[in-house]
């Protein structure tokens, strides 16, 4: 059937309609599809693959291929609109280059940690990971191996580790990528209100009167959420946007309040607005005096550096970082009034007038302000400090849980909220909030696991960062790096980094769809199945659990990390890696493999093939013979439901376009911890913060600290690093779509004209950005969409050949021990 | 004469006891294809020579008596090649 | 640097405007000749003076600025223009035309109208307007200074430009600032501005 | 068939390649960086923006068109949207540049403004224009309109 370009651009059309509106478009009943061949465009919904944002996009696949995406208007979030890159995703998965075959650094056949890569079968990568792993843990114990995943982890892949390594190694040393992203986040739910992850959704951006940006580029980072911001701003006249950061970017496009202030000081600002709320009394004094705690916190907390750095030996209280005593309003107000607005003005280098204006904001009584932030407040060395200030704003004057009324924390990847934190794949957490160090919570992950007792250590594991730190030491010796390229992205690589993965005692796997310079520094390369190339599920930062299907298959011998973690659990038995005096004492597990105790425990084998959709692929299933992904979310569910963290039945999510958590009673749930709209509120409460015990809320009272590194004579410049709109992190994919990449091929040194005019520099000369730690070669950028203020520069971090994070430094926040990869001093010379 | 082609689908919410009625009287407009429906959602394709012509045609279809939306879902233009329909 | 200029011219004007008493017309035409070579090289000097950019981004710092990452501030050639190529009027009674109006700028810097970044924000639609009103009243008069019509190679413009340029900027329909607008510095609110 | 039968021959070249994927050396596994990690390459030079005016092809129909010119100092904030000075409805006659799509002037829930929605006000999320560089590494994506000459 011959058909011409007309016809098919209308049965394009068609189809996209008929597929938003649920209609069948058969064959027959239209005049438009003459052909079958048409009716073999298959289209699915699946999350995009990159940021926290969660958009639902629609997938064509046609012949094993993906071959088109669009915006799925069904979706609350992106009603049909994508970003430059959710626009791209069709190419994300065809890059040349795609890993197809294991690899190991070999030497004459043998394996030689300075050999060059050869390609290997699935057999032999396994064998000699399983003799390395076994080897470690006999000589140095289950804390010698360790594992590295992120927050693109679908939630069956992150469950499936935690259980690998927490439940079958017996060691706490997992962690997630999301430890350098949305850790001080984390840290700020759990002292503030002791569960983690946002009250609001994004309805509150159609109902806010005002939007406070605190270090968070959104019309660049989660550019659809700023559509909504966009909307409403424009829609609504009255609608004010005040922007804060530490240089001026996009989003001070929209900035009805710009504000630029000097490195390190929006935690004297924060507690300014306090100040300024308290001493015109805008309190809502009924509020605070039914839901609110006031408690003092730890100060001069150190740097999260190395013990041997002497800024970590002049700190007096690193030992009791998390502490705080309890104080009442008297003292708080006392606490803050040294934040008077000439003060900090002086120290932030920010108008008066702004100041007041901006507190105005959350003064108001009459305005209902939402708050963004993201890698601003998180990626800061008193991070968890940042996000307990704000709250303590929002919680002064009532603006909470109410629509419009909403302290926001965004999410920088698409599944940091719904894997690393709620599977909870952090060196010190379990599933739903739980701790390893709470005798309580490892008993009743052990009870579901049907593991037994004393396998989950109590001991928290090692984070992300002293990984490297480790690593570089010898501690950790065996290390498996799943879908992140860390080597790219953690600070201070020359000094740890590096030389960790590198250190001749270690041996080093990395997962990955494409070669990135993580697996350039390690020893073997596990190709991955990537996206809609697996079954999948992702949790957005507003709480919205999303689902996808299998549409194509994984080129190569590419395997999920699922099935990697799955397979490579067959080849250790429980007498090889656990305490005796546990197998002693529970003789039944002895002589099963970790694959039986883990994956066929009476839970994750439970669904048979049978209850898949038949319309849809799923290796995973179909290799290990029963619906895996099923088994391990309802067991995974199980941690979760009557916790506050209900999870809807496995099925239904596949139907949805999403849906928030907790969801009761088959009903999600839009705003937490408000009567009427939270099931977990008990009716008469009016709000009821249920993490804490006593339905309390906590106001901190935390100090403005310096940073540990700001500009002196010889390193004169503050250097922020980030993201650009057109790729996504270190950029392994948006640098592979031929579109993107032409946007933004380099990364540059964005810099004031003046800065560069004193330096002898001009627009596009090659320079060397200099730090104590190391040096990259980039070029002077003094246009364009960021414009620092003298004194500052900004360089994104996704150029493979320009490592900025040599220049980083490892400093983190000693709470969250997420790093702050937006201060740092540095010098500039021409290259 | 304009060389390019602009293609359009929408979907339109029609009342179910007039849908074979708005069927009708879309299948009389000229750029307009009717496609799958339901008893109350219609999809319908619109061609046209220039992004007026479509948005006019939409206006017709909004219109219609018995139409309570009509939505847009997909829009795409093309460059027409010489000779090409 | 104003304010000593303005003295020095106001000692002169005292001396001229002193009807002559007793003076011998040689001496009175040869003074004359004199104090008008005075008064025109004084009033050249303040001309001159008031036409540099350090004397403009005196007060007109931010607009200075944004000028800054222009392509009428740093370009392929190196040649660039500067404040009074495009705002002061090369023609001499136009100049002195749009200095009078700008001695009025002056009084609103100094009386506060637009002393900070805010004030001037608020005012930057007008002031922009005065700018694209006189522009489009004298056919863009100074854009073509440099722009000459008949030497632009429509060969080496982008194919949409050529195609502008060589059909209503050649028939005169339009003029260099109905399109060009915001090029130098940052645009006002344009809601009410046509064409736009 | 002709075209068919010359992929297929490039088919075959690139699938016995990968079957001897002989070794390859640590430092050139990184197909996006191909140096040592612990040296610094020098960056090449700032690309030239693509200012051809020429419209490029998209690689589906719900692609946004990339943006053919300069948009160098363009302003789009609160203030001015210089884009749609060319690409408005209005303007579209006139300046002969192409209407931005219809979609644009429908909000949130697909009813159509008398504006530009506000929700699409910020051009460069979507549109972004291109310069001259060449991408480090090809992409394999099929365009749905060869695959289905292929299929022929």
């Amino acid at each position: 059937m011959k058909m011409n370009r007309r016809d098919f651009m209308k049965a394009n059309a068609a189809m996209a309609a008929a597929s938003v509106a649920g209609l069948a478009l058969p064959a027959a009943a239209s005049n438009l599809i003459t052909s079958s061949e048409q009716t073999k465009l298959e289209w699915n919904k699946a999350p995009c693959r990159f940021c926290g944002t969660g958009c639902s996009v629609i997938v064509a696949t046609r012949d094993g291929k993906v071959v088109a995406t669009h915006g799925d208007a069904k979706s609350e979030v992106n009603k049909g609109l994508n970003c430059i890159k959710g626009y791209f995703l069709s190419k994300i998965m065809y890059g040349k280059d795609r890993i197809q075959t294991p690899m190991m650094r070999m030497t004459n056949g043998q394996y030689d940690k300075n050999g060059e890569f050869t390609p290997i079968t699935w057999d032999t990568a396994f064998d000699t990971m399983a003799a390395k792993w076994k080897k470690t843990m006999k000589e140095k114990g289950p804390t010698a191996v360790g594992m590295f995943g992120s927050g693109q982890w679908t939630v069956f892949e992150g469950y499936a580790a935690v259980k690998l390594m927490k439940a079958g190694f017996g060691s706490n040393n997992i962690d997630p990528n999301a430890r350098h992203c949305m850790a001080s986040a984390v840290g700020g739910f759990m002292r503030t209100f002791g569960i983690d992850e946002p009250m609001g959704c994004y309805d509150d951006m159609e109902a806010a009167d005002a939007f406070v940006l605190w270090g968070s580029n959104m019309a660049e980072m989660h550019p659809i959420l700023w559509t909504r911001v966009t909307d409403r701003r424009l829609s609504a006249p009255h609608v004010k946007v005040a922007v804060l950061s530490t240089f001026e970017n996009r989003s001070f496009d929209l900035a009805d309040l710009p504000v630029v202030f000097e490195p390190q000081t929006d935690l004297a600002i924060l507690n300014f607005i306090a100040n300024y709320i308290i001493q015109n009394n805008k309190v809502n004094k009924d509020f605070v005096k039914q839901h609110v705690n006031f408690r003092k916190g730890q100060t001069d907390i150190g740097y999260g550096l190395r013990a041997s750095n002497p800024l970590q030996q002049k700190a007096k209280n690193v030992a009791t970082a998390g502490s705080s005593t309890a104080i009442d309003f008297e003292e708080f107000k006392k606490f803050v009034a040294d934040y008077d607005v000439t003060s900090v003005s002086k120290l932030s280098g920010v108008s008066e007038h702004k100041l007041i204006e901006l507190a105005e904001l959350y003064a108001d009584p009459n305005r209902k302000v939402t708050s963004f932030w993201t890698m601003g407040f998180n990626q800061h060395t008193r991070g968890v400090w940042c996000n307990n200030l704000i709250y303590n704003i929002h919680l002064l004057v009532g603006k909470i849980s109410t629509p419009g009324n909403s302290p926001f924390s965004l999410t920088g990847q698409p599944s940091a909220c719904g894997t690393a934190r709620e599977v909870g794949t952090f060196s010190h957490r379990l599933p739903a909030d739980m701790v390893v160090t709470n005798p309580k919570h490892r008993a009743a992950a052990q009870k579901i696991w049907n593991i037994p007792e004393g396998i989950i250590p109590p001991k928290p594991g090692y984070h992300a960062v002293e990984q490297n730190r480790r690593l570089k030491d010898g501690d950790l010796n065996c290390y498996w790096v799943q879908v992140n390229n860390n080597m790219q992205a953690a600070a201070n690589m020359n000094e740890e980094g590096l030389p960790g993965y590198r250190n001749p005692e270690n041996f080093i796997v990395v997962s990955d769809a494409y070669p990135t310079v993580t697996t350039q520094a390690a020893d073997m390369i596990l190709p991955a199945a990537m996206w809609v190339e697996k079954e999948g599920a992702y949790g957005n930062a507003e709480r919205r659990t999303q689902f996808w299907h299998q549409m194509v298959k994984a080129p190569g011998e590419s395997r999920s990390d699922l099935w990697q973690l799955m397979e490579f659990s067959k080849r250790f038995t429980t007498d090889e890696v656990w305490p005796k005096e546990v197998l002693d004492a529970n003789p039944q597990f002895k002589g099963k493999t970790l694959y039986q105790v883990l994956y066929q425990n009476g839970n994750v084998e439970k669904f048979p093939l049978s209850d898949m959709d038949s319309k849809y692929m799923n290796d995973e299933a179909n290799h290990f013979g029963f619906y895996a992904q099923k088994g391990l979310f309802e067991e995974y569910a199980q941690f979760g439901r009557g916790r506050g963290h209900d999870l809807a039945d496995f099925d239904r999510y596949h139907e949805e376009h999403g849906l928030r958590w907790p969801v009761v009673n088959g009903v999600e749930t839009k705003w937490r911890y408000r009567e009427g709209s939270d099931p977990y509120v008990k009716a008469g409460t009016g709000f009821q913060f249920y993490g804490k015990p006593d339905g309390k809320a906590v106001i901190y009272a935390l100090p403005y600290e310096p940073a540990p590194e700001s500009p002196d004579e010889e390193f004169d410049l503050w250097l922020s690093t980030g993201r650009v709109l057109e790729h996504w992190h270190s950029g392994s994919m948006t640098q592979r779509v031929p579109e993107l990449y032409k946007a933004f091929p380099d990364a540059v040194c964005f810099m004031h004209p003046e800065d560069a005019k004193k330096r002898g520099l001009r627009r596009g000369d090659a320079i060397k950005v200099i730090s104590r730690r190391g040096e990259i070669k980039t070029r002077v950028e003094t246009r364009g969409r960021n414009k620092p203020p003298v004194g500052l520069v900004f360089v994104p971090w996704f150029d493979a050949s320009q490592l900025i994070n040599k220049v980083t430094l490892d400093a983190t926040d000693p709470l969250s021990k997420q790093t702050d990869f937006k201060k740092c001093a540095i010098k500039i010379v021409k290259a | 004469m304009s060389n390019e082609l602009h293609v359009t689908s929408l979907i339109v919410q029609v009342q179910p006891d007039m849908m074979a009625e708005v069927r009708q009287q879309i299948m009389a407009i000229k750029n307009a294809e009717l496609s799958a429906n339901n008893d109350v959602k219609l999809v319908v394709v619109i061609e046209g020579l220039s992004q007026k012509s479509l948005m006019d045609d939409i206006a017709i279809i909004n219109a219609l008596p018995g139409v309570l939306s009509a939505t847009m879902v997909y829009h795409q233009s093309e460059a027409l090649e010489e000779g090409e329909i | 640097m104003v304010a000593s200029l303005l003295a020095k011219l106001k000692v002169i004007w005292g001396v001229i405007r002193r009807p002559s008493v007793h003076y011998s017309l040689g001496f009175l035409t040869l003074g004359g000749f004199v104090a008008g070579i005075i008064f025109w090289g004084g009033f050249n000097v303040a001309l001159e003076a008031s036409s540099t950019e350090e004397f403009c981004s005196d007060c007109h710092q931010n607009v200075y600025h944004e000028l800054q990452s222009t392509i009428h501030y740093s370009n392929s050639s190196g040649v660039r223009a500067t404040c009074h190529d495009c705002h002061v009027p090369h023609k001499w009674t136009d100049k002195i035309a749009r200095k009078m109006q700008a001695s009025r700028e002056i009084y609103g810097q100094i009386i506060g109208t637009i002393d900070t970044p805010e004030k001037f924000e608020a005012r930057r639609g007008t002031l922009a307007k005065h700018e694209w009103k006189r522009l489009k009243a004298n056919d863009s008069q100074e854009c073509r200074d440099c722009h000459k019509f008949d030497s632009m190679d429509f060969t080496r413009q982008s194919t949409r430009a050529a195609q502008m340029h060589s059909t209503a900027l050649a028939s005169g329909e339009k003029t260099c600032i109905d399109c060009h607008k915001g090029i130098a510095h940052r645009l006002p609110d344009m809601a009410d501005v046509k064409d736009f | 068939m002709k075209t068919r039968k010359i992929l297929s021959v490039i088919a075959l070249v690139g699938l016995s390649m990968s079957a001897m994927a002989a070794t390859i050396p640590a430092d050139k596994v990184a197909t996006l960086r191909q140096v040592p990690l612990d040296i610094e390459p020098t960056p090449p030079v700032m690309p030239k923006v693509d200012n051809t005016d020429v419209e490029k092809a998209r690689s589906y129909p719900m692609q946004p068109p990339v943006i053919p010119h300069k948009i160098d100092g363009y302003q789009i904030d609160l203030k001015a949207n210089k884009c749609m000075q060319c690409h408005s409805r209005q303007s579209s006659t006139y300046s002969k540049a192409p209407m931005v799509s219809v979609t644009h002037y429908m909000d949130r829930d697909n009813n159509f403004l008398a504006t530009l929605s506000p929700r699409r006000y910020f051009c460069t999320q979507c549109h972004v224009p291109q310069v001259d560089a060449k991408p480090l590494v090809g992409n394999d994506f099929v365009d749905l309109h060869e695959l289905m000459k292929k299929e022929k």
